[in-house]
């Protein structure tokens, strides 16, 4: 089992909000700016992530999304979800 | 005479400012003067423009749709005002960050922001936009410019002052 | 391979971008607010009365029915609403010079009437909208465009604590304060939300929450120092906690 | 005869509203417009609709747009300084096209004035008290059958047109008693407006909005009131003609000070002077051209007004020099005395007719 | 040359402020016109002046009554939705004879509308937006010089006659940046005024009020007032003629659009059409008979307005149905194009000049 | 034999008769303040500021400078006085509708500010000037104009109470309720108001005295019970007492 | 026909239910009715006066400045209205509180407030008032008035309401 | 000593406050009424006047004026004036 932290970088404006709340620094501030101009996260650490949504839950921006990753051994249904 | 300026950029690249030395530099011997910043709805973010216009007669509207120099700071705002160069007019971009446009116009390209990094802050792009207008359209003396830099930025530090005597300087001579 | 979505857009969110700058408050409440719009399954008889503040252009963002308001008078056409079509839920949306300056009257009229109409209060201390000058709830000493020295207390007065003041009306069922500072605050003001609308789908009455916020444009600090910010300065000042639950006065 | 009862008018107009379908009254006190706000305390949730006397006329005027918002019919009343804060308001409904009646039961001004019968607030009805290129239509009875009647239409002319309308009175009419046959028709039931805020059930968000921030869009939206503005000019405009078709004097008066202009034209008509009346049951859309086709033929054109002098603009705009125009007014809560107007007449109808200026 | 200094509109406002002695300041953010707030927040304190953020536009008129009343030069601004909620304030002010200046720095609407320049609240501002038989004086200054000269004027004039005076702006002249010469005179001291209620020191009580109960007392303010309009009338009416001597079409326009117009103007003489603007200083009292006069030698009139057409009216009532009247308008924030006046100027040069109608 | 006279009208009273009903609570008010200004003889720097309610008039039975202002204005009409003649002594005089109705924003935020001026405050329970309407303080049940049926809770919210509402700022220097329901209580009142005008004389700031007061015809009562309905039922609702004590909250 | 009435008193002598009840009654039969109270500033105390007009053809105003029948309740009013009491006009006065007024109308004197008292309320003079009026000028029937009283006082107990029609009969026949 | 209640009855508008509030009932309600048809307080029992001053404090009208009477012989000044 694992998480995706999914990036919309286009919605994102930079605040870095994701990135201080992350526990696991799961994230980083890109070098790269999207269209609009800003730095954005992206995922350095992926097998960090707890799955805790404390990135998601900040953001002014609604850019993330997480999801929850089974290998198909895990005996998990999607029932699970939030 | 008559000179109508369009600069434009992004947010924090100093446009206003740039403008508003530009029309404070004149006021003592150009008889008309009007700047106009955009403002309103897109102060957040996005990108920033204004107008000076210059001129020996009574100005109508301090906005004008044809123009006489266009200085452009940033790729985006390039797009967005590449239908006003036309013909006779001049465009001055900051080439650090614009592609050289395909227009009639004559077109100047400054290296201005990485002219400005090598003075120690790229915030002083446009400054060297400003000298290098000038070196083009010598609309002001460079004496006139200066006295309106120390005088717009009084009360800041020196150095800062300077800093920007010296990129106003840099743009003159590029 | 299985994939669960685990945080998602909220139904009750179109995806619009924002004009907002980057790390506003109002983002993060426009979410909170659908997803709790989401939880109790109201999407389709929900009403919001959006301000004139930053937050004037919320029926962008919002996937149900949304009215603008004059500024400050947003409670007063929430009631206009909710005594037509009691069945909704209707709720305001109102930044600090909205419900605290020009709509003081309208918002203690309301709360004193308990009107069952839920008030969500973004207070970031300032005027975002018109460009940063000073709001009620501005700090004292806060530089803002109307305060280029400070706010002083002797010629301004002291920052508003809205909360205090609801709290001595007798009529309000819900009076909570939270901080939008950390994933925390997030989770105290989901919470808060969750209490505040449950309240009025089930009759009770008027519901109050007030979320600090962060406003990092003009509280002239990077995103990250706003949330600081609000969580220490602002939260020294206004502090937060529940100052009325099931219309009795409890101690923040 | 049908049957008649004998009503005040502003009772007149609170009966009115809750037959035509008024869902809510917002009111907060003040004279001479009380009994409306007493009338509603007592009736409106005797019928089951909403009443709430507001903690200022202010906060009256936005619950109104709210209860606009959601679909339902609105109403609030007040006088003078009490309509004036509403002009913002009054603005925010005319931009966000919803429809609303508002009565304005006018009172001596300006500032506090007094509680005599005046028709001071012409301008701010008409020429719009709010900010911006709005109208609202303005309705102006002046008997208290017509306090009843026109408050019926403004209902209807506010939902068809999604505009405030206002009626237009003042305290005379307000408080004095006549009989008036009651309006018997229902209410058409409230169809689910398509454009309300009333939850978002099988079809897409609604919003209500006055802010156009895009470059344009505020034009647009102007343009479209425009328009609907010229519909409502073309199709709205109603007005009295009495006696007009051979006058040679012609009044043009309304409310109050048209029911003391008919008794002046009765007398001098007894002796034996040709003067009419045109009166103006709307006040917007004006009746320009009906007075300008009377305008023709007559020696002179006498407005009268409890004001200094406000409709008497529209009433040259409309003349647009043709023939003089005259005026007599009394101001601060004064009613013209017949014997004035009378007098007026006279001299007129002595003057030679010329062509042209 | 005088030393000249770089200046937006708004700031030359606050600068001419101070300059006439304002001694108290209150305003509530809005845009276009937060820039005067600022500039008074910054700068009052430091002149030993009064700056107050009042806690909305109401209560800073009302603040402006009280500093008003103690006999001292009070200031407040706003933009469009903010003056509506002014009307019953202005309406007290005028009522009560207090001197004041008010400030409008108008956007567009109905309603929120937007931040764009309007000239829209042209009849809110002229024909008493406020409650009763009132007027403002008006002034419409079209240049930043202007505005900060029209500001020293409004304090004058708001003295010299007791009554509330507007300076009625836009967003545009608001925010752009021209050079000016500063005002360099000094305010009168303030005299003791006998009306002001600032303590009844050997003298009888003062009281303020626009509260007149007894019969025939408000018809007697009203007189009064009305009087003291004539006198405003008669004396301080202000417009500016440009090439009008000669020309065969006569525009008509004030601040922003007058400035297109005279682009306009100087466009089409070059082109060999005889065009001249009158542009009126004073909205209120109006430049009627200035315009009457030219309009006689004129094939027609061109109204131009950023707005459906309101001075239209005035400028309809001045021409009186000698010659046909134009018009050439944006509404909600759009500024007439100069290629648009060019053409409308250029058609009416083409008409052939009748006598009468 | 000799004569002293022992009670007199005081000097800041005019001798004009008013047009108050028999048994107005007003008068009795007036004459208090009259005397609390004779007493510290400010007569010749005292400006009044009088509301729109019965006591519109009151200048013309104030023997000293008083303005007029727009309904629910009066505090901003006496910041702006204040604020340009600080060695004046200036006080707003509010009836129930004018001070907690429609200026309910503008008494919140001048006592927030602590303007140093002085605030009495009629508490009739009812508008008398309109004829007997309800107000923000008519009592739970109350019958009136607009209340026919008595004022009921749940769609009018219950009486404001003002003190208790302005204790919850932390600016006000002195907040008190008395009630004229009898000699005692005129007492009090006086010896309030005294307390009130004291502190402005003494810089320290913004006061606000409440008087609960008889309105005989629109309490629908004769005087003296009227006395009585002001002495019981309306103090059981609005405790009486000093709610703020030189700056501090006190228990009232 | 043209009956235009003045009907004046002290505060709480029931001059404006006189007026409207003379109002009401005549709304079945009187084409053109006007009833005109007198309000506002002077409601605390003072006399009350109102005016209703009954005509045949339209009426302009409610308020004449000339007068067919003038009824008064007590002295105060009756000075305030004396000027008004011209020849033709019919005038009846409450003798109980009245001096009788040298003027040239017709005078008829009632003395309403004693025969009041003995019915039992000084209050119900103002319908002893009324009778005497519809003696003098039948402008509606006693049956008519009868019924408009049991209308306006609906709803008040039984014993009230014959009171009131006792004194209004009373009135009729003195 | 003594003390004498002045009734300036025009003033009164009858609303019985002062005879209310007296506890030693000097006064009483008139008969008679003035201009206005109001009646007014008249002394009945002047001897029992304490000077207490309850009956004119709560005079809405300022009706009441209340003198202090010494004879001659009393050693009394007036500078004892409340
Ligand atoms: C009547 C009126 N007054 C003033 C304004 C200008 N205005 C727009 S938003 C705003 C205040 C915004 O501050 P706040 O309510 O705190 O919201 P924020 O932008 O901080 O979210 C003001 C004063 C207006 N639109 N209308
Ligand atoms: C803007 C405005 N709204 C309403 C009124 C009408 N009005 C006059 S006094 C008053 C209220 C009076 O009640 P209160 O303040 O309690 O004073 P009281 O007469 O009881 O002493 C009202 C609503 C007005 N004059 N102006
Ligand atoms: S879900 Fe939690 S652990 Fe994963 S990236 Fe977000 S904050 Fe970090
Ligand atoms: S919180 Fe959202 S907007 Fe901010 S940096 Fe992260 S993804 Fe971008
Ligand atoms: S100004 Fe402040 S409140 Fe407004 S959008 Fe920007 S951060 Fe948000
Ligand atoms: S109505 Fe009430 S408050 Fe007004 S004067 Fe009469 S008793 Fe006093
Ligand atoms: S002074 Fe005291 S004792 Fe004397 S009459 Fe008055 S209340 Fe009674
Ligand atoms: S208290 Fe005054 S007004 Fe009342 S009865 Fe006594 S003397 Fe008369
Ligand atoms: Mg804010
Ligand atoms: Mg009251």
């Amino acid at each position: 089992m694992n998480f995706k932290i999914h990036i919309e970088k286009e919605r994102c404006k930079g605040c870095g909000y994701c990135i201080n709340a992350c526990l696991q620094a799961v994230l980083k501030m890109s070098k790269a700016l999207n269209l609009k101009g800003n730095h954005f996260p992206e995922v350095e650490k992926s097998d960090a992530c707890t799955g805790c949504r404390r990135c998601a839950s900040m953001c002014p921006d609604t850019a993330i999304k997480i999801s929850k990753v089974y290998s198909e051994s895990d005996n998990k249904t999607s029932a699970e979800k939030k | 005479m008559l000179e109508r300026i369009l600069i434009t950029g992004a947010g924090g690249q100093g446009v206003i400012l740039l403008g508003r030395l530009l029309a404070s530099s004149a006021v003592e011997h150009i008889p008309h003067i009007t700047f106009f910043p955009s403002y309103g709805a897109e102060v957040r973010g996005g990108t920033s423009v204004c107008q000076v216009i210059l001129s020996a007669k009574e100005i109508a509207s301090p906005l004008s749709e044809t123009f006489d120099s266009i200085l452009v700071m940033n790729q985006i705002s390039l797009e967005n005002v590449i239908r006003q160069m036309k013909k006779n007019c001049l465009v001055l971009v900051n080439s650090s960050l614009c592609k050289i446009p395909p227009v009639s116009s004559k077109v100047v390209s400054v290296d201005a922001t990485r002219l400005a990094d090598n003075l120690g802050d790229t915030r002083v792009a446009n400054f060297i936009m400003l000298g290098a207008y000038l070196a083009a359209k010598p609309v002001v003396t460079p004496l006139q410019a200066e006295k309106s830099i120390r005088e717009l930025l009084a009360g800041k530090n020196m150095s800062l002052i300077e800093l920007n005597i010296k990129a106003f300087r840099t743009g003159l001579e590029s | 391979m299985i994939k669960d979505m685990i945080y998602d857009r909220p139904e009750s969110l179109t995806d619009v971008k924002t004009h907002y700058c980057p790390g506003c408050g109002h983002g993060i409440v426009h979410t909170l607010i659908a997803e709790t719009i989401d939880s109790l399954k109201i999407r389709e008889r929900t009403i919001g009365v959006a301000p004139v503040g930053c937050s004037v252009l919320a029926y962008f963002y919002m996937n149900f029915d949304v009215t603008e308001a004059a500024h400050g008078r947003t409670p007063s056409v929430a009631t206009g609403i909710k005594r037509v079509l009691p069945d909704r839920i209707v709720f305001s949306y109102q930044g600090d010079g909205d419900l605290a300056a020009i709509g003081m009257a309208e918002t203690i009229h309301t709360a004193n009437r308990g009107e069952n109409i839920t008030v969500v209060f973004i207070n970031n201390a300032v005027y975002g909208m018109t460009g940063g000058q000073m709001a009620p709830t501005s700090l004292i000493g806060q530089k803002t465009a109307t305060s280029p020295r400070g706010r002083n207390v002797e010629t301004m007065g002291p920052p508003l604590r809205m909360c205090e003041l609801l709290n001595s009306l007798d009529k309000p069922y819900h009076i909570e304060r939270v901080a939008i500072d950390g994933p925390d605050g997030v989770r105290k003001a989901r919470k808060a939300l969750m209490t505040a609308f449950k309240a009025q789908v089930d009759g009770k009455g008027y519901s109050f929450v007030e979320i600090l916020s962060p406003c990092p444009i003009y509280q002239r600090l990077s995103p990250v120092d706003a949330l600081k910010f609000v969580g220490t300065q602002m939260a020294a000042y206004f502090p937060v906690g529940v100052f009325r639950k099931e219309g009795t006065v409890v101690n923040a | 005869m049908a049957t008649r009862v004998l009503m005040t008018g502003n009772d007149a107009i609170g009966e009115a509203a809750i037959r035509a379908g008024c869902d809510a009254y917002y009111g907060y006190p003040i004279t001479p417009q009380n009994e409306i706000t007493a009338f509603m305390a007592l009736h409106m949730p005797e019928n089951n609709r909403v009443f709430i006397q507001a903690e200022s006329e202010i906060s009256a005027i936005n619950m109104v747009f709210g209860t606009a918002a959601a679909g339902k019919r609105a109403m609030t009343s007040s006088s003078s300084p009490g309509i004036s804060l509403k002009q913002e308001g009054i603005s925010f409904l005319a931009g966000a096209e919803l429809p609303a009646v508002i009565v304005n039961v006018q009172r001596g001004g300006p500032g506090l004035g007094n509680i005599a019968p005046s028709q001071s607030d012409y301008f701010q009805a008409t020429k719009g008290g709010g900010h911006g290129d709005y109208h609202q239509i303005v309705l102006a009875p002046d008997s208290v059958q017509e306090m009843h009647d026109l408050t019926i239409l403004a209902f209807k002319l506010a939902g068809k047109y999604r505009t405030p309308v206002m009626i237009l009175t003042d305290g005379r009419l307000g408080q004095m008693m006549e009989p008036l046959i009651l309006y018997k028709g229902t209410p058409p039931p409230m169809q689910r407006k398509a454009w309300a805020v009333n939850g978002a059930i099988n079809r897409k968000p609604n919003f209500i909005r006055s802010l156009y921030l895009v470059e344009g869009e505020l034009e647009t939206l102007n343009i479209k009131l425009q328009k609907k503005y010229a519909g409502i000019r073309q199709k709205e405009i109603r007005c009295e003609k009495r006696l007009t078709q051979d006058c040679e004097v012609l009044l043009v008066a309304y409310g109050t000070s048209a029911r003391i202009a008919k008794g002046a034209i009765a007398s001098v008509r007894a002796a034996g002077i040709r003067a009419g009346l045109l009166r103006p049951i709307t006040l917007w859309p004006f009746p320009y051209d009906a007075i300008a086709r009377i305008a023709k033929h007559v020696k002179g054109v006498l407005v009268v007004e409890m004001s200094s002098g406000q409709m008497l603009e529209d009433v040259k705009l409309a003349v647009n020099g043709h023939v003089p125009v005259f005026f007599e007014g009394r101001m601060g809560g004064g009613v013209p005395l017949e014997s004035s107007i009378v007098k007026k007449i006279k001299s007129i109808s002595r003057r030679k007719i010329m062509t042209g200026h």
